[in-house]
Formats: C-alpha cells, sequence, structure tokens
C-alpha cells in the first residue's frame, strides 16, 4: 500500500467542518446499544473542549430505518427531516451533527434531492406546515458526529493521558477502521477522506498514536442491512458478510476496531460471539475476540475515562486484553456496577469466545 | 481306418534291405542344438496353450471343444489351415509375387517335414517308436544317419530323394525372394516394412541359413544316403574339390545349431505365428470374440501377428510418416512387450476404420483387440442417461408408416442429407415416421468405440424400446455408424434395418421409385462402417450406374480409405485428420471424375473441407435424379 | 453448539486461488485443446444429449478452470460421445477425448 | 518519357491508387476482371458506420480515374519478369510493358455452403450479407420476415474452414446490416449471434449502442446449426454463453455474415510471380510493419485486401501510400 496515494485522495476529499456551534441529533440505534457513547461525545465536546453543542427532546428519529425497510415512503422520512431542520432553526443553529451514519446518509440524500429538485423541497416545506405548522431551513453545515471527533483530534490528543500503543512492546497497535456505509458511499465528497480511502477514523487513529491496517474487504458492509438483519430467517446473510470481513482481516492480527456507524460496531462485536459459537472460530489472540470500539470510546479511552462509565461493560468482546496493552487500570470488580453502585447483572459466559 | 492304419504299421515294421544305419545308436552330437529348440519351443507351446485356454470362460472352452467335433467347422478349419497357413493365398489374391514367397516357405518346409517323416515311416520306421529312439531328431537329420547301398535304389526310393529335393528347391526359391524383399521391400509390393527386433533378426537369419544349409549338408552326404537333382551334382561337385574324403560335420553341426537357435529364438520374434496361427483360426472359427485386450482369444490374436507390416500400408493414418508408429503390427508387438504407456496411445489414436484387419493374413482382429484395450481404461468412467429416459417419439407414428428413420446425430450436421432422405421417401409414396427430428439418443456405436461398453448398452437399450414401441417394420438409417451398431448389436426382432443405400437399391429395383440417367461421371466412396464394417458394397454402386458414368477409384471397397472423420479415433487431431482426407481424396479422384459420391455424413463432411470436386451424398444423387412420373 | 434459526451462507464467490492447478495441468498434459476454447457455444447449442438435461462442455472447461469439478463432472454426465460437438468446434477442438480425459483425471472412485 | 503503371483489380484499391498515380503524370492501366469497376463497392447498399451510400462513393472515385486506361471484363493472362519491368499480357490481346506493377485484387467472400450446417442454397430463408446488400439494393427479394438473424464469423476464426483469422469487417458490417433490416422491417425482431463484437473503429461504438437501442437482440454464442421447421421457418441452435443456456429460435431470415478469403484470380496472377503468401493464403508482404506495401520483387507493390482483411479506410490508406511506394520507385530508377 503506498501511504503518499492514500494522501493524494484524501487531499481530493476535504470536506469543510465548522469549529463551533451545532445542533445535536442522537442516533436510535446507539441510545439502545452504546449510551454510553453519546453521553461521552457530549462530555468531551463541551466540558473537555468547550464546545457549543445543543441538543433538545424534542428531535426525533430520522426515519431512516422505516424508510430503508420500505415501510415509510420517501415523503414521509422528508418532511420528519424537515421538522429536525425547523427545530435547529428554531434553536438558532445553522450547523447540524448527527449521531448516526444512517441518519448522515438520509439527510445527504434529501439535501441533494432538493439540490436537484427544488419544488419537492416546496412540497416538503408545504406538508410541515400543514402537519406541525413549522418552518425549516436547511442547515448551513451538515456533519456527522465523528467528522467533529476528527476535527478534535489533535485537541484531544494534546488532552489525552494514554496512546493507542502497545505500552509493553511499544509498537502502536493495529487498528482496523470501520465506516458505515451510508457516511461517503452514497455521496463520497460528503465524506473526510471520500469513499474509497475515508480519512475520518484514520485521521483519529493516527493522531492517537495507533498504526491503520488496511485488509482486502475494508470496504464491504459489516452486514447490518435492515432488510437482513430484521428478519431472522435472513441473518444469515448478514452473519456472512461480517464472516468475510472477519477471515479476511485475520491475517493482519488487529488488536482492535474501531468505527463509525450504529449498527457496524454492534454486529462486528455481537457476530463474532455467534460466529464463534456456530462455527467455533475466534479472530483475536488466545480464544479473545477482537474487541470493536465507537470512535467516542476509543476517544474516552485515550483521554482516560473509567472503561467502565464508556459502557464497555456492555460489548460481548471483553476489552480487557486491549485496556491491558494500552496500559489503563481497570478494576474487574466494578465491571457490572450500575452507576448507582449496584450491580446490574452478569451475562451469561460464551462456549467459544473468551 | 483302424485296417489300414494296421496295415500301414505292419509295413513300416519292416525295414527294407540295403538302408543300414551308419551312427550306432543313431546319435550324433551335433543333434544337441535342434534338440535343445525342438523342446524348449514344444514346452513353450504346451504352457501358451494352456494359459490361453484357462483364461478363456468356460462358455467359451466348451465353445470351442465342440466346435472341433462340429463337422462343419471341422472342415473348415482344414481348409483354413491349409490355405491360409501354408499356401497363403490371402496374399496371393493380393500380391502374388509375396504371396509365392510366404507359401513357398511355408508350404515347402511343410512338406519336408512331412515327407521325411513318412520317408522314415517307410525306410526306418524303428525310429519313430520312442523318443529315446531319436524319433524327435532323427527324421530331421535322416540323410546325415543312413548308408544306403547304390544296389538298393528302388524307384520309391529315388521319388523320394527326387520330391525332397524338389520341395528344398521351392523353399530355396521363397528363401531368396525373402532375401531381396530385405533390400527392396517395394518390388514384393510393399511401401513400408517393419523394423525387426533383435529375436527377430537371430530367427531371421537361421531361417535364411537353414535351407541353404541344409543343401549343403545333405550335398556332402548324397553319395552315401541317397540324392536327386539338386544334392547328387552338387555332391559330385564337392568331390571334385575336395576328394572323396568328405569331412561333413561341420555342416550338419551349422544346420543344427541354425534350426535350435531359430527355434529358441521363435517365441520372442514374428516367427512365433508360423506355429499360433493355426490355434487362431480354430478359435476364430469357433466363433470367439475378444474380451480382454491381452488375455484368451486376444493372446492367441498377438502370437499369431505374424509382424509382416501389411498393416504398415493399409493404414490411412500413415500418409505422414510420423504416424507409422501408430499401426496395428506396432500395436501388437507392444502388446507383447507389455508397454502400458504406448499401448494406449496406440489404440486411442486408431480411426478404427478397420482395414488393417481386412487386410491382414493372418486375419488379426486388431481393431477388436484396441477396443477392448480402450475398455480397460475407459469402463470405469460413470455416466448418467437417466434423462433421457423419458424419451418418446415425439410425431405419432402416421397411419400405415412401416419405414422409421432415424437420421443420427451426424446427420443432423447435414441437412442435405436428411432433406434428400425425406424427399426421395417421399417420392417414393412411403409414410415414414421420423424417429429422432427434434434430436434423439445416439445410437451408442461411438460409447463402443471408445470403449465404454456398459454406457453404450444402456443407449442402445433406450431406442431399443423406442423402436420396439413404434410398430415399424423397417428402420431405416443414413449413418453407416448407427447402421453398424443396430445391425450388430440391437437384437431388433421383427425389423428388417437398412442403409439408406440398401433400401434406395431395393426400391429401384422394385420399380417403387424411378430414377433417370444423369450425364455427369463419380466416384463412389467406401465408408468403413458400411463397406469393411457391414460388407455394403453392391446396393450403392448398383444405383449409382444407373444413374450416371461410376468411376473407379485408385482403391476402394474393402481396400478403400477412411476420410479421416472417423469416430474411432480418440486422440488424432484435426489437422491430421485433414491430412488422410486429402490422400483419401486422391485415391478417389484417380479416374478424374467430376463428383465424389459417399454415404456417410462423416466422410461427406471430411471431403467437402477438402476436395476440389464437387462431393455429394448418395441420397442427393438419387433425389436428383428421380424421374417424375 | 447454539441453534440460532440461522448461519453462514457459503459464498458464491469463484475463487480462483483454490482451483485445482496440477489436475488442470495434467488434463492440458494428456488433451492439449483444453487450452483451445474460446467460448463460442457451438458444442452446448448442438449437443444431442443436451437436449434432454444440461450439458456443455464450454462450460463445462469454464468450471474445471475455476476449480468447480462437480459442476464439470456434472454438465459432462450425460454426454453420449456422438462427435458432434468436434465437428461443429471451429477451433478444431478434439471435443470427445477432452471429455473423456477430464472423466479420466477428474472422477473419482 | 512516362512511365507505364499496371493496376491488377478495379477495386476501391486499384481505383484510388490509379487516380493519384495518373495524377502524378504516370501512364496508368487499370484492369478488372469483372464488367464494371468496382469491386464489392459495387455490389454494396450502404458502408458502416455512417450509412454512406456506396455507389455515391463509388462514382466520385471513378470519377477521379479521369486519364486511366480501364480495361473492364480482362483478365491477366500470363506474367513475366523482365530485367527492370514485367511483361503482361491481357485477355483482350493487350501486351503492356509496366514498369511497375500494383496488385489491387482485394478479397473473395467465404462460400457460405462450406458451412454445411447453417443451409445456404438449402433452406431458403438463409443468406449471406452480400445477398442482404443485393436486398437493399432492390436486386434480391426476401420475404418479410418476422424474425431475423445474424451470424458473425461464418468462415473466419474457424479452422474447419482452414480460417482461423478474424476477417475484420464482418461485426460492423453485421450490425450495419441489422439495423438496416429493423429500419426496412419494423416489426422483425432481430438477433444477432456472436462470439466477440469487434467494434474497434471510431463510431463504430456508437452504430453497436445505436442497434442495442433499435432493440436488436446480441447473443453471445456461435450458431451450430440451422433446421427447418414444418412450417419452412429456420429453427437456429445457439448457446447463450453469458447464460450458459442452449437456446433455440425460430427465424424467417438467417444473414450469414461471410468473411474475407484470398481473392482466387490474385492468387493466379500472384502463382505466376511465385509470390509467397501466408498460411492465410493473403500475400506477404516484405515485412511486417515499414514496407506493407512492397513486395519481395522489385517493382511489384500490394494495396488493400491482397494482404489480409481490411476496412474500406485501411484500403485506401494503402491505396495512397502504394502510390506513394510506386512514385519513389520509378524517380529512383
Amino acid at each position: 500500500m503506498i501511504y503518499e496515494g492514500k494522501q493524494k485522495i484524501w487531499a481530493d476529499y476535504q470536506k469543510e467542518i465548522p469549529e463551533d456551534h451545532y445542533f445535536y441529533v442522537r442516533s436510535c440505534i446507539r441510545q439502545s446499544f452504546f449510551p454510553a457513547s453519546e453521553v461521552t461525545f457530549l462530555d468531551i465536546t463541551r466540558n473537555k473542549l468547550g464546545k457549543d453543542i445543543f441538543e433538545t427532546e424534542h428531535h426525533t428519529t430520522c426515519g431512516g430505518i422505516a424508510y430503508h425497510s420500505d415501510a415509510i415512503p420517501q415523503e414521509t422520512a422528508m418532511t420528519i427531516i424537515a421538522r429536525q431542520f425547523a427545530l435547529m432553526k428554531k434553536y438558532g443553529y445553522e450547523n447540524y451533527v448527527c449521531s448516526c451514519i444512517t441518519s448522515f446518509g438520509l439527510y445527504c440524500e434529501t439535501m441533494e434531492t432538493w439540490r436537484e429538485y427544488p419544488e419537492l423541497q416546496e412540497k416538503i416545506a408545504d406538508n410541515l406546515w400543514k402537519s406541525c405548522k413549522l418552518e425549516f431551513a436547511k442547515p448551513k453545515f451538515l456533519v456527522h458526529a465523528s467528522d467533529l471527533i476528527f476535527k478534535y483530534r489533535n485537541q484531544i490528543a494534546a488532552k489525552s493521558k494514554y496512546k493507542l500503543v502497545n505500552v509493553r512492546t511499544g509498537e502502536p497497535l493495529r487498528v482496523v477502521e470501520h465506516i458505515g456505509c451510508h457516511y461517503s458511499k452514497m455521496f463520497p465528497s460528503k465524506g473526510v477522506g471520500g469513499a474509497e480511502y475515508p480519512y475520518v477514523l484514520v485521521g483519529m487513529v493516527e493522531a492517537w498514536g495507533g498504526q491503520i491496517i488496511d485488509y482486502p474487504e475494508r470496504r464491504h458492509c459489516c452486514g447490518f442491512g435492515f432488510r437482513q438483519y430484521m428478519i431472522q430467517s435472513n441473518r444469515g446473510y448478514s452473519l456472512s458478510n461480517t464472516h468475510k470481513k472477519f477471515e479476511s482481516m485475520e491475517p493482519f492480527k488487529p488488536d482492535m476496531i474501531i468505527t463509525n456507524c450504529p449498527g457496524c460496531p454492534y454486529f462486528l462485536d455481537r457476530w463474532q460471539y455467534v460466529i464463534a459459537e456456530t462455527e467455533g472460530k475466534t479472530y483475536g489472540e488466545n480464544g479473545h475476540g477482537i474487541p470493536v470500539f465507537t470512535y467516542e470510546e476509543v476517544a474516552g479511552l485515550v483521554m482516560g475515562y473509567d472503561p467502565w462509565d464508556l459502557g464497555l461493560q456492555t460489548h460481548q468482546v471483553g476489552v480487557e486484553p486491549l485496556l491491558d496493552k494500552m496500559g489503563i487500570p481497570y478494576d474487574p470488580a466494578k465491571k457490572y456496577l450500575g452507576k448507582n453502585g449496584k450491580n446490574i447483572g452478569e451475562p451469561e459466559k460464551p462456549h467459544c469466545l473468551k | 481306418m483302424t485296417a489300414l492304419l494296421q496295415t500301414l504299421y505292419t509295413y513300416s515294421q519292416i525295414t527294407p534291405e540295403g538302408i543300414i544305419d551308419r551312427y550306432p545308436n543313431s546319435y550324433n552330437h551335433f543333434v544337441l542344438p535342434f534338440v535343445i529348440g525342438i523342446s524348449f519351443i514344444i514346452v513353450y507351446l504346451l504352457i501358451g496353450l494352456i494359459r490361453i485356454l484357462y483364461h478363456l470362460t468356460a462358455e467359451e472352452r466348451k465353445r470351442l471343444f465342440f466346435s472341433l467335433f462340429t463337422p462343419k467347422t471341422a472342415l473348415k478349419n482344414i481348409k483354413d489351415i491349409f490355405c491360409d497357413c501354408l499356401l497363403h493365398t490371402k496374399i496371393w489374391k493380393r500380391k502374388p509375387l509375396l504371396g509365392y514367397m510366404h507359401s513357398a516357405i511355408a508350404f515347402g518346409w511343410f512338406m519336408l517335414i512331412v515327407l521325411g517323416h513318412i520317408e522314415v515311416a517307410l525306410f526306418a520306421p524303428r525310429h519313430l517308436d520312442s523318443v529315446a529312439d531319436g524319433a524327435l531328431y532323427y527324421p530331421i537329420f535322416y540323410r546325415f544317419f543312413i548308408w544306403m547301398s547304390p544296389e538298393h535304389e528302388t524307384l520309391r526310393g529315388s521319388l523320394f530323394f527326387f520330391l525332397m529335393d524338389f520341395f528344398l528347391l521351392y523353399v530355396l526359391s521363397g528363401i531368396a525372394l525373402a532375401m531381396y524383399k530385405r533390400v527392396r521391400s517395394i518390388a514384393l509390393g510393399m511401401r513400408h516394412t517393419t523394423k525387426p527386433s533383435l529375436a527377430d533378426r537371430v530367427a531371421l537369419y537361421c531361417l535364411w541359413a537353414i535351407f541353404p544349409l541344409r543343401l549343403l549338408a545333405e550335398g556332402f552326404t548324397a553319395d552315401l544316403s541317397g540324392g536327386s537333382f539338386l544334392t547328387k551334382p552338387l555332391n559330385m561337385l564337392f568331390r571334385n574339390f575336395f576328394g572323396n574324403e568328405l569331412n561333413f560335420l561341420p555342416t550338419w553341426w551349422l544346420y543344427s545349431i541354425c534350426l535350435g537357435l531359430f527355434f529358441l529364438a521363435m517365441p520372442f520374434s514374428r516367427y512365433m505365428h508360423i506355429l499360433t496361427e493355426p490355434l487362431l483360426i480354430v478359435m476364430r472359427n469357433a466363433g470367439l470374440k475378444v474380451r480382454k485386450p491381452r488375455k484368451g482369444f486376444a493372446e492367441a490374436e498377438i502370437y499369431a501377428c505374424s509382424s509382416c507390416g501389411l498393416c504398415l500400408d493399409a493404414c490411412p493414418m500413415n500418409t505422414q510418416k510420423k504416424n507409422l508408429k501408430y499401426s496395428s503390427v506396432y500395436f501388437i508387438r507392444f502388446l507383447r512387450r507389455h508397454n502400458e504407456k504406448k499401448i494406449n496411445e496406440i489404440a486411442d489414436k486408431c480411426l478404427m476404420c478397420g482395414k488393417c484387419y481386412a487386410l491382414c493374413p493372418v486375419g488379426v482382429n486388431s481393431p477388436d483387440i484396441r477396443r477392448a484395450q480402450r475398455e480397460t481404461l475407459n469402463h470405469k468412467l460413470s455416466f448418467d442417461f437417466t434423462p433421457m429416459d423419458n424419451f418418446r417419439l415425439k410425431e405419432n407414428s402416421e397411419e400405415g408408416a412401416e419405414v422409421m428413420y432415424f437420421a443420427g446425430c451426424m446427420s443432423h450436421l447435414t441437412p442435405k442429407i436428411i432433406k434428400s432422405v425425406t424427399s426421395v421417401l417421399e417420392s417414393a409414396g412411403k409414410k415414414f415416421i421420423f424417429a429422432d427430428r427434434e434430436g434423439g439418443i445416439c445410437c451408442g456405436r461411438p460409447m463402443l468405440l471408445a470403449g465404454r461398453t456398459e454406457a453404450a448398452k444402456e443407449l442402445i437399450s433406450k431406442n431399443k424400446k423406442m423402436i420396439m414401441e413404434s410398430g415399424c417394420k423397417i428402420l431405416l438409417l443414413s449413418c453407416p455408424i448407427c447402421y453398424k451398431v443396430f445391425k450388430d448389436d440391437y437384437d431388433l426382432k421383427g425389423i428388417r434395418i437398412l442403409h439408406y443405400t440398401q433400401y434406395l437399391n431395393e426400391l429401384i429395383e422394385k420399380g417403387e421409385l424411378k430414377v433417370a440417367k444423369g450425364s455427369g461421371s463419380m466416384v463412389y466412396h467406401d465408408p468403413c462402417e458400411l463397406g469393411r464394417g457391414c460388407g455394403v458394397y453392391e446396393e450403392p454402386r448398383n444405383v449409382l450406374r444407373t444413374i450416371g458414368e461410376l468411376k473407379k477409384a485408385e482403391k476402394e471397397r474393402d481396400e478403400s480409405i477412411c476420410c479421416g472423420g472417423s469416430l474411432g479415433s480418440l486422440t488424432l487431431d484435426n489437422k491430421d485428420r485433414g491430412k488422410i482426407a486429402e490422400s483419401s481424396i486422391n485415391n478417389l479422384t484417380a479416374e478424374n471424375p467430376q463428383s465424389i459420391v459417399t454415404a456417410c455424413p462423416l466422410c461427406y463432411r471430411s471431403f467437402r473441407e477438402k476436395s476440389p470436386i464437387p462431393v455429394k451424398d448418395f441420397a442427393e444423387v438419387v433425389c436428383e435424379n428421380i424421374k417424375s412420373n | 453448539m447454539i441453534e440460532f434459526g440461522f448461519k453462514l451462507s457459503p459464498s458464491s464467490r469463484i475463487n480462483l486461488d483454490l482451483r485445482d492447478k496440477a489436475s488442470f495441468s495434467k488434463l492440458v498434459e494428456i488433451e492439449p485443446d483444453a487450452l483451445k476454447c474460446m467460448a463460442c457455444g457451438s458444442c452446448t447449442a448442438s449437443c444431442s444429449a443436451g437436449v434432454f438435461e444440461e450439458t456443455s462442455l464450454r462450460s463445462a472447461l469454464l468450471s474445471l478452470q475455476n476449480g468447480d469439478k462437480e459442476k464439470a463432472l456434472k454438465l459432462l454426465s450425460h454426454c453420449m460421445f456422438c462427435g458432434k460437438c468436434t465437428m461443429v468446434c471451429p477451433r478444431g477442438i478434439n471435443t470427445r477425448h477432452l471429455i473423456l480425459s477430464i472423466n479420466k483425471i477428474y472422477q473419482v472412485r | 518519357m512516362k512511365n507505364n503503371i499496371l493496376i491488377i483489380g478495379g477495386g476501391p484499391a486499384g481505383l484510388e491508387a490509379s487516380s493519384i498515380l495518373v495524377k502524378m503524370g504516370y501512364n496508368v492501366i487499370l484492369v478488372e476482371k469483372e464488367k464494371q469497376l468496382g469491386g464489392h463497392l459495387a455490389k454494396w447498399d450502404t458502408l458502416f458506420p455512417d450509412g454512406l451510400k456506396a455507389e455515391e462513393l463509388l462514382k466520385a472515385m471513378i470519377k477521379k480515374t479521369e486519364g486511366v486506361k480501364c480495361f473492364t471484363d480482362t483478365q491477366v493472362q500470363s506474367v513475366n519478369i523482365l530485367d527492370k519491368s514485367y511483361n503482361v499480357i491481357l485477355s483482350n490481346g493487350i501486351t503492356v510493358l509496366a514498369d511497375a506493377l500494383l496488385l489491387a485484387t482485394g478479397f473473395d467472400l467465404f462460400k457460405a455452403e462450406k458451412k454445411e450446417e447453417y443451409g445456404y442454397g438449402i433452406y431458403e430463408g438463409v443468406i449471406t450479407n452480400a445477398d442482404l446488400e443485393q436486398f437493399f439494393k432492390g436486386n434480391f427479394s426476401i420475404k418479410k420476415p418476422k424474425a431475423v438473424g445474424f451470424v458473425h464469423c461464418v468462415g473466419s476464426r474457424d479452422e474447419k474452414v482452414c480460417n482461423p483469422a478474424c476477417s475484420k469487417v464482418c461485426c460492423a458490417t453485421a450490425v450495419k446490416q441489422a439495423c438496416h433490416i429493423k429500419e426496412t422491417f419494423e416489426e422483425a425482431d432481430v438477433f444477432c449471434f456472436y462470439m466477440d463484437l469487434r467494434m474497434f473503429g471510431r463510431h463504430y461504438e456508437d452504430l453497436y449502442l445505436k442497434a442495442q437501442k433499435m432493440g436488436i437482440r446480441f447473443i453471445r454464442g456461435r450458431v451450430s446449426e440451422v433446421a427447418e421447421t414444418s412450417e419452412g421457418r429456420l429453427l437456429v441452435k445457439a448457446e447463450d454463453t453469458l447464460s450458459s443456456k442452449p437456446i433455440k429460435v425460430t427465424l424467417d431470415t438467417l444473414v450469414l455474415m461471410a468473411g474475407m478469403r484470398p481473392s482466387e484470380s490474385g492468387y493466379m496472377v500472384g502463382h505466376q510471380l511465385n509470390l509467397s503468401v501466408e498460411e492465410d493464403g493473403f500475400f506477404s508482404t516484405k515485412d511486417t510493419m515499414l514496407s506493407l506495401q512492397k513486395s519481395n520483387l522489385d517493382g511489384l507493390f500490394f494495396a488493400g485486401a491482397a494482404t489480409g482483411p481490411k476496412t474500406l479506410p485501411d484500403t485506401l490508406h494503402e491505396a495512397r501510400s502504394a502510390a506513394m511506394e510506386i512514385d519513389n520507385y520509378l524517380t529512383k530508377k
């Protein structure tokens, strides 16, 4: 892999990301699967870096899941989005940051459609007025939360306590980055670094001391695909996608995976358990899996957050080996203690996966 | 019969006067080489015979045994052995000089042996009593052991002397020709001859030496033991040169050594055929067939090959010198030597045109052995013909249609043939069922030729079912390959199987189809499977003669040259096939005909690729010349 | 092992790294024509057995080159050896010997 | 003194070369075996890729040949190589002492009846590309077809007829003719059976796209046999190799795209001069790159399809460069 070649491509896909003042919307899935990630995001940006990130409890889903599952038509999804934009306008913001990749894709798609067909935008504005009596304005800048962390990566690095380095060997950790499909595959110009070699996560990993590994199936979807995972009998398809990625990355011996999408970390994490149970195969060292993180979790680890405050105990693949490598102290006894100090219950031990 | 033997026996007990054994015990050391040789060959033959019989199935052994005592086959055996082994009538017919050479050596030698034994039986019968009395060698060296007083020379005795000298001369003339053939084979009508092996050479030179040595030896002793027009003058000549005290023992030693060496080399040389050919004739006449490429009947065939190399010139592949090595004679030689790689290579290459078999003086059916050899490798290959199970005739049999036309796979690539056949049938007012208008099951012959007998049998049974259910009376074929297998392997009771050449000939002879005389000249090519394969030579010619001027090919009928397109060969490539087609066309156009007519879709296609003159199908020619009423 | 109600689906991708190069070179050795096909499909179109069941030398050769010998053998298992394909092949391939050789090399007994 | 130049073959190559040479001031004699000039061009209706009328092109070309002595319906009877010239006796009795000879003998169309399984001359609906052009010109009739097929590579890329090479122009011709058929018989289904579609020239791909847009169906598979249905239509069999399935379709007209074979009359001339031919039967040129117009004989030149299949523009380029080569040769002499 010629690094300079990738740099040339990255140079072509520079995205303008304003420094401050964002209207923040959450992700349906991440709120349930990785609730600590969004909390960490807000904590880092607001409290550690002092940025103005506004969020309101009045925002809803973007409609993406329903839209991609053919449950609602595009116009409905657009109207929901118009309402979000109306909220942004109402609270006086012009920059829009969303936590979810599906949403990000849908916002891009909607904005592009409106650009091509202004009459449709008129119609949606009309719909919104009729249904909610609201008026919206398109955001001046639309970014994904990972874009922001990318933007702040050096500030985070400056405040970091730990690096993505194996403290025992001094070698940088070998990191697989996985980008959500809807981040830049639909509109390469909307993603940092484009679609073929997205730079958004690579930039973070490099800034924090890790080493990115590039494996053959890096472009491949994690297998999340709404239609596949929603129906049980189709999940084999989803599983096979993930399996293919792991088979492909296995020879590179990655220490961890970093992702920027709601579904990817979930599937990359949980399917390792299913593969281990059905095929008897594990991909990490000594029967462990490869731990999978969201970018906020990685940022949090680097900045010295307590792993259990980051919600790492909710992962299927144990994170302890990685914490050991990075030299991050943790208290195993506190792993399953809730915020209130009470035990939240321990999951059943898997047969195969350590 | 017994009475006759009795008298003969009593008669032989009387030693005629004036014949005296010159040596006590009638023994001299020089007979040893011969005795060793003859004993070896007898033992070898016995073991070989037992081996062959052992590898026959019980059924085959029974058949062979009964055939020996069935007068018809027994008589045929005798006739065949006499004509083929001794007189070599087959070679006479094709190449008279070559025939003379063979019969001179074989028949002449045979007569020398027979007459020698009769002579001993008449004049020194006690030596035939047992091996201890010298029964093995005495008749051979008779002239050495006796002294005959000239006063007692009888008419009967001199007749024998004359006959012995006569046949010796006869043999010597054959040997002289054989030597000449070694130098210039083309003079005897052979372009290529086989390369002799070491054993062949030893046996050959011994054979050449035996009879001149015999002449010398008997010449030396002619004054003592009698002689005739050849040996007596020679004896006189010797006396003039060497004086009366002739030391003749060395020539007798040499004679015996040559005989002994010849017999010792025999099993490893081509001359084994002298002894095995009668066995082959007997087994063939009993109706035995090749089942395995090297055991049982095939072994008799292999050892009966005289390695004469007549098949070299016969083989159509030998238009290219590089293909000489694939001829039957080498195939059989490698079978004898167990050279597996070469055996398979040669077996697969052959076009199976059958010309080597047709021309073989011994009648070794090498195409059959090749097929059996292919089977050893290919019979295990699995196949699946279940999809063909439900094949039914697509068209309902027309009311009163007696003829079923089975075009075969290949005819579908020559629409002209199909169109001609069907329109001729229509002109003759014949209703017919077109069995494979929309495609059908292959006849099985190609499979059979590839040595996949089981697969072929399955195809055959499926087709058979279809044909029997159709209720037709005549099965009409336009492809000789199909025709051959339908005729030989199908067993369609109550159905006449006809190639279209036969059928159209019949229709024309019966007047059901009228053809006009055209003006063009043509030559007819005998397709291998139709001519040599099924013996159909006359019918097509008959029809063609009524249509136009039929010219002759340089070689035709059973000597016709394969078109090169044969399905028989598994490995011959396209280029080599083209070369064969060219040579076949050259052969056909010897008399400058205006067109070539053939009766096989494969020949038709092969020729059309290469021929400078128009190539027509038999049915096409008939169709063009139908006289409309 | 836990029953999840779904499982890994096998990859449909042809993996050329896994193809049986040794057997194919053996095939080429005994029948060099194996390399001459230009995939025109004449053999398949004229096939006598193809009337009854899918039979294709062209496709079989491709399958062998792609490492799927089961498919190749299946595509040839109904071959009646009639030789029509030899006649129509524009590259002059000895199709019958090729089929025979494929069977000899790839059929496990 | 004016040099004599004899040009054998009055097709596009011969015409183009003669018009240039006559302008250069040479004494040009053109021999054509047919009654009319133009070669295959005279028998063609329109030309690919843009549908130019062959007749107009030919007219313009013939017009330029003013001053050329044209002998039509004339063949070369014998050629002798003299010291620095050629002595040529023509079938009309005229003897020419030529200082340079240009072989523009072109090609013959492959005899489609040789592909027995396609049934040319047996089934009524089976015609050749040349027949179809005649139809377009109004000199040949076909019944209004419901479905038409084009078989590419008839007599090309086929070892069975001893021509393993590609004839270069048939693909584009077939697509052009297919469009033309579709324009003539709008209702008809049109199929092209191809092995590889070789649309290599400028605008050829546009022609292909045009054909696709007209609804012409391209099937990647070579037709293997043709049979007649009970209604006298044509049952055509091929394999659709892209779907790996044998297919059959019933057509009314099947057009065989006969390929290019060396010209027989050209071969006769070359034979007398002992010119070497390559395995494909076409004349060998002096080398394969720099002297494509030269032969191994001094003063003998080639232009056009005498040295292998060529498109019309290629042939005309060759004619022009042959004229240059001849001029160079004669000036140097």
